[in-house]
């Protein structure tokens, strides 16, 4: 059900320069950040027809933050995931034209890893109240025993 | 007995009366929605719970009495008066028995409506004088809902005061005694079933009991328009609300059950345990109130309104030229 | 007249600065007000974190102009308590005790689809009797799930009666569930690898005691919520997403299934034991709240189904895998998603080979249900709005993780 | 009250009319649901349905602070919530207690090590019977109530021991 690199490489080809490979995930596509929204509307647009984000996520790897879109297409049946990296206090571009189930995923990655939202109708804090530092980042640390112990 | 007494008793066994039906009405609806919803209902507090009610008013009269900042003082302080007094006023035109009756008013019929017609006055000012948004809107809704619901209440009402002729309580329990060929009950419900059915609905519209219990709905506007209140002043809301479906159940019994009358019971066993019948009845149609309760789901306001203008005005309205239509042609003999 | 309970609604909106009425999200329709040049002053009402009928902590800040809703904005947070940074500092097979407590209506998935990560990985054969168990085990918590969705769908709309009998209901499969795992709730019953124990004799008599009568209570609460006359004119058509909204806003699970969209991960990305099982998928067509109830409700019949073709065939052989007391699988990323009562339950994983994942993401179908409400609240009434947030059954505790 | 000004403080009238009270307090506990968390659907949910019903002892949901008497905090309280606790307490009328439900709201539970989450809802309001477990049965959430209720009557025991040895 893996969706067939060849197709993906050739949509994609024409937006950005792409590099596809296959890992224990499935079919990944890494492309640079700031054309994101213009890749995942090609991909929309495609053969492939990815008609539905799945799922938005980031993660930490040490020292940049890499955004992962799951997309997938129902009448195939296949899944695609789309990376690309930020810098740690870099501009994620808000994708919500191009699929509106951003929207509130968009938010919480850009609040929990340190990220300013770009072009999105509301970007304000979803989860954390104002002041509260990344707490995705890997700096952050969880309370130790002895914080907990003697709360 | 000198004049002054005279006049005082009956309002002291009024004001008794309606205490003590609260602490009953509210014990039995606890009871019967707990029994209704598989459970139990207070058990614990004196035999089958039954001292239930008691420890919730002293609860509430020990409670603190908050009057939240913001709120317009005095109209906070007179709206559960204004809600209470109307619904114990309601007690004294309604006939327990041939004699034992508060006052005894030729135009019952009308006062008794007058007066709860008024409630709905006391829920506006609760819910516009206490600053709160969910109370506000359950105010504008309660006003929206008795408008709309007090006119096909009094139409349905018309026809049996065209058949009896009179508005006095009394006369309109008695014209129901005896038997029609010797099987039927002189009851008016039977004759006058569509009337009875859009008294039923109106009189729900105007308790603001479920299925319209749009005021103080528990699921939308936290606790409706007496969100902001505490202790004895939610007490009197509380209290004037069950008293309230008391006065209406017993109207109910008085214009279409027959009041204190039993169809086959003769004269002399009647009379001295007529009052007993005639609040056996009004708890029966009570218990029907909160069975109602327990089970419909909540209409919305717009569907309220159409139900009401589009719907029951004019088929009362209908109901009403049909019946007097019918008085008419018998009108030499009576009705046969 | 300031209002105590504004304070609550104003503090993080207008600290952050951003909530200004006029700024809708151009994409979310705008109800053009003032026909008439009547302009009416519009009130901002917080269906605040603490209200009877939101399903836990939601506070939906709501723009009303009289009853309508011009404008409605989703605020949660109120129970963010960090699963997925928790999930970095746990072993894997402690992983599903968090996930307990993200979906804590239907605990079971959750584990499932944490566990099938992790076996992903390892890529460990799980023997056949542990996948029968854990779908037998998923559907009951389906059927209890369901069944809160029931009971809550009926308070929204104002019907006490049903929520109790749902209850009932609810505590006979809590009692199976307790019988198997031990727990009412945060079961902790599926383990990479398969599952902790085996079927205890006296879960199987209670599970047939209990077949014996739910059909007949399922036909009950089919006949007293949606029997009623009430129940259908508050529902039908009311709150309808069509098919492009509910795929564009990610919508999965009953609710895109009730706009006709045939997905299932039971049988498109077959998981545990629902090769061999016999089911069908219901399907909606105009996607309103009363198809929302109708498809449900057949799912709930459909789970029963499956239930007695589990107890039937369960096959013989142990529960656990020989899995190594303390996992550390290959460095990898992986995705394992799972048919949740309320959508698709997704768990990323990503290893580094050492005991505890590098990064544990959740995917809440929930969160997508209630973003969706943003876009179909505006224009419908107050009453309505409370209704569809029981309609699309989200659970808070999935939204914020 | 204004009957211990009227009949004195050791007046058998006023210790009788108190203990009266505390007796009605005890025995009709409104309790303002504020279901967080997991908790939520344990203790509120189940222990209000047909097998634990808590109307049997007289406790009743209601919706607003202004007519509870006791709030239930059945959940993990995190910083943004806290607020809202805060604000939710002070609302209530005063003879008010807490019931902290649940590892969460006692201690911060399975998530105490997530700076985001209060570490017990004492550090907010003060919290007068605590129930553990995660989440706690139905049965140990009416035991907890029973406890509150045993509280009350030593409250009240000690209030008119320490007046009458203030005698």
């Amino acid at each position: 059900m893996l969706p067939d690199e060849t197709v993906v490489r050739t949509t994609l080809s024409g937006v950005t320069q792409a590099e596809v490979s296959t890992s224990t995930l499935g079919v990944v596509v890494r492309i640079p950040a700031d054309d994101a929204s213009s890749a995942l509307a090609a991909l929309k647009a495609s053969s492939l027809d990815f008609i539905m984000l799945v799922d938005l996520l980031g993660t930490d790897t040490g020292e940049e933050v890499e955004i992962t879109y799951h997309l997938r297409s129902l009448t195939r049946d296949e899944d695609l995931y789309v990376k690309c990296v930020l810098p740690y206090e870099g501009v994620l571009h808000s994708v919500w034209n191009v699929y509106a189930s951003a929207l509130l995923p968009e938010r919480e990655t850009a609040e929990l890893f340190g990220l300013t939202l770009a072009g999105h109708p509301n970007p304000a804090r979803l989860l954390t109240v104002d002041d509260t530092e990344p707490l995705l980042r890997r700096s952050v640390a969880i309370r130790t025993l002895e914080e907990v112990r003697d709360r | 007995m000198s004049a002054v007494l005279s006049a005082i008793l009956p309002v002291l066994a009024a004001v008794a009366l309606m205490l003590v039906n609260g602490v009953v009405l509210i014990y039995m609806l606890r009871k019967v929605l707990g029994h209704l919803h598989l459970r139990l209902g207070p058990m614990h507090v004196g035999p089958k719970g039954i001292v239930q009610t008691t420890a919730d008013v002293l609860k509430l009269l020990s409670k603190e009495d908050i009057t939240p900042n913001g709120v317009d003082r005095w109209m906070y302080v007179l709206a559960p008066v204004v809600v209470f007094v109307p619904s114990l006023m309601a007690y004294a035109a309604i006939p327990f028995s041939e004699t034992l009756r508060i006052t005894r008013l030729d135009t019952g019929l009308l006062y008794t409506f007058a007066v709860l017609s008024l409630v709905p006055l006391g829920v506006i000012m609760a819910g516009w004088a206490s600053a709160n948004k969910y109370s506000l809107i359950g105010a504008l809704r309660a006003a929206a809902q008795q408008v709309a619901y007090e006119v096909p209440l009094l139409l349905s009402v018309i026809p049996v005061v065209m058949i009896v002729g009179s508005l006095d309580l009394g006369e309109i329990v008695a014209f129901q005694t005896g038997v029609w060929m010797g099987v039927v009950p002189r009851w008016f419900i039977i004759p006058l079933l569509p009337s009875f059915a859009i008294f039923l609905i109106s009189a729900l519209c105007e308790l603001n009991q479920t299925p319209f219990d749009m005021s103080e709905a528990e699921s939308e506007l936290v606790a409706g328009f007496a969100t902001e209140y505490s202790s004895m002043k939610f007490g009197l809301i509380f209290l004037s609300e069950f008293s309230n479906s008391f006065v209406i159940s017993a109207l109910a019994v008085t214009l279409f059950f027959g009041g204190w009358t039993l169809p086959f019971v003769p004269e002399e066993i009647l009379t001295p345990i007529a009052p007993l019948i005639f609040v056996l009845k009004t708890y029966i149609g009570i218990f029907v109130f909160m069975w109602i309760r327990g089970t419909l789901p909540r209409v919305r306001i717009d569907q309220l309104m159409n139900l009401g203008w589009k719907w029951l005005i004019p088929a009362s309205l209908a109901w009403i030229m049909l019946v007097g239509v019918v008085v008419k042609l018998t009108a030499p003999g009576g009705v046969s | 007249m300031t209002d105590p309970r504004d304070t609550v609604l104003t503090h993080a909106l207008q600290a952050e600065g951003t909530y200004d009425s006029g700024k809708a999200p151009a994409g979310i329709r705008r109800i053009p007000r003032g026909v008439d040049g009547l302009a009416t002053e519009h009130l901002v009402v917080n269906i605040g974190p603490q209200h009877p009928s939101t399903h836990g902590v939601l506070r939906l800040v709501v723009e009303l102009d009289g009853e309508e809703i011009m404008n409605a904005e989703v605020a949660v947070g109120y129970l963010h308590r960090g699963i997925e940074k928790l999930g970095e500092h746990r072993r894997y097979h402690q992983l599903g005790t968090l996930m307990d407590r993200g979906d804590y209506v239907s605990g079971i998935h959750g584990e499932l689809a944490a566990a099938l990560a992790t076996e992903q990985l390892l890529e460990v054969e799980v023997p056949a009797k542990a996948q029968w168990l854990r779908s037998l085990m998923s559907e009951i918590n389906r059927v209890a799930s369901h069944l809160v969705w029931y009971g809550t769908f009926g308070l929204d709309c104002g019907a006490m009666g049903q929520f109790l009998y749902a209850v009932r209901d609810r505590e006979n499969l809590l009692d199976i569930l307790e019988a198997v795992s031990g727990q009412r709730m945060m079961f902790n019953y599926v383990r990479p690898g398969g599952v902790v124990a085996d079927l205890p004799a006296d879960a199987e008599q209670k599970l047939r005691t209990f077949l014996r009568t739910i059909d007949g209570y399922l036909e009950e609460h089919d006949a007293l919520l949606g029997g009623n006359e009430i129940f259908q004119k508050r529902v039908r058509g009311v709150g309808a997403i069509d098919r492009t909204t509910a795929l564009s806003f990610g919508l999965t699970g009953a609710n895109l299934r009730c706009t006709g969209v045939p997905y299932d991960v039971r049988r498109d990305k077959p998981y545990a034991a629902y090769e061999e099982l016999q089911f069908d998928v219901p399907l909606g067509s105009t996607g309103d709240a009363w198809d929302r109830y109708l498809v449900r409700m057949e799912e709930m019949r459909q789970a029963v189904r499956m239930i007695r073709q589990c107890i039937d065939g369960l096959p013989e052989g142990d529960v656990m895998a020989k899995v190594p007391k303390v996992l550390r699988p290959p460095a990898g990323e992986v995705y394992a998603c799972v048919e949740s009562p309320r959508g698709e339950l997704g768990v990323h994983l990503l290893s580094d080979g050492s005991d505890t994942p590098y990064r544990f993401h959740y995917r809440a179908p929930s969160l997508f249900a209630m973003q969706v409400l943003e876009e179909i609240l505006p224009g419908q009434l107050l009453a309505d709005a409370i209704m569809l947030i029981g309609s699309v059954d989200v659970v808070l505790g999935e939204i914020d993780r | 009250m204004a009957l211990d000004k009227l009949m004195g403080e050791h007046s058998v009238a006023f210790v009788k009319s108190e203990q009266l009270f505390d007796w009605a307090r005890r025995n009709s506990l409104w309790y303002l649901a504020f279901g967080i968390a997991c908790c939520a659907i344990e203790g509120l949910m189940h222990a209000s349905g047909p097998r634990f019903d808590f109307d049997r002892m007289g406790v009743f949901f209601r919706a607003s602070p202004r007519q509870a008497d006791v709030m239930i905090v059945a959940g993990t309280v995190n910083r943004k919530m806290a607020e809202t606790v805060k604000l939710l307490y002070d609302q209530m009328p005063e003879p008010k207690w807490v019931v902290a439900m649940g590892a969460c709201a006692s201690t911060g539970g399975p998530f105490r090590e997530y700076p985001n989450v209060v570490l017990g809802v004492d550090k907010i309001v003060p919290v007068d019977v605590y129930i553990p477990g995660c989440p706690p049965r139905p049965e140990s959430v009416q035991y907890g109530f029973i406890q509150l209720q045993e509280k009350i009557k030593r409250q009240s025991e000690e209030r008119s021991a320490a007046r009458r040895n203030r005698r």
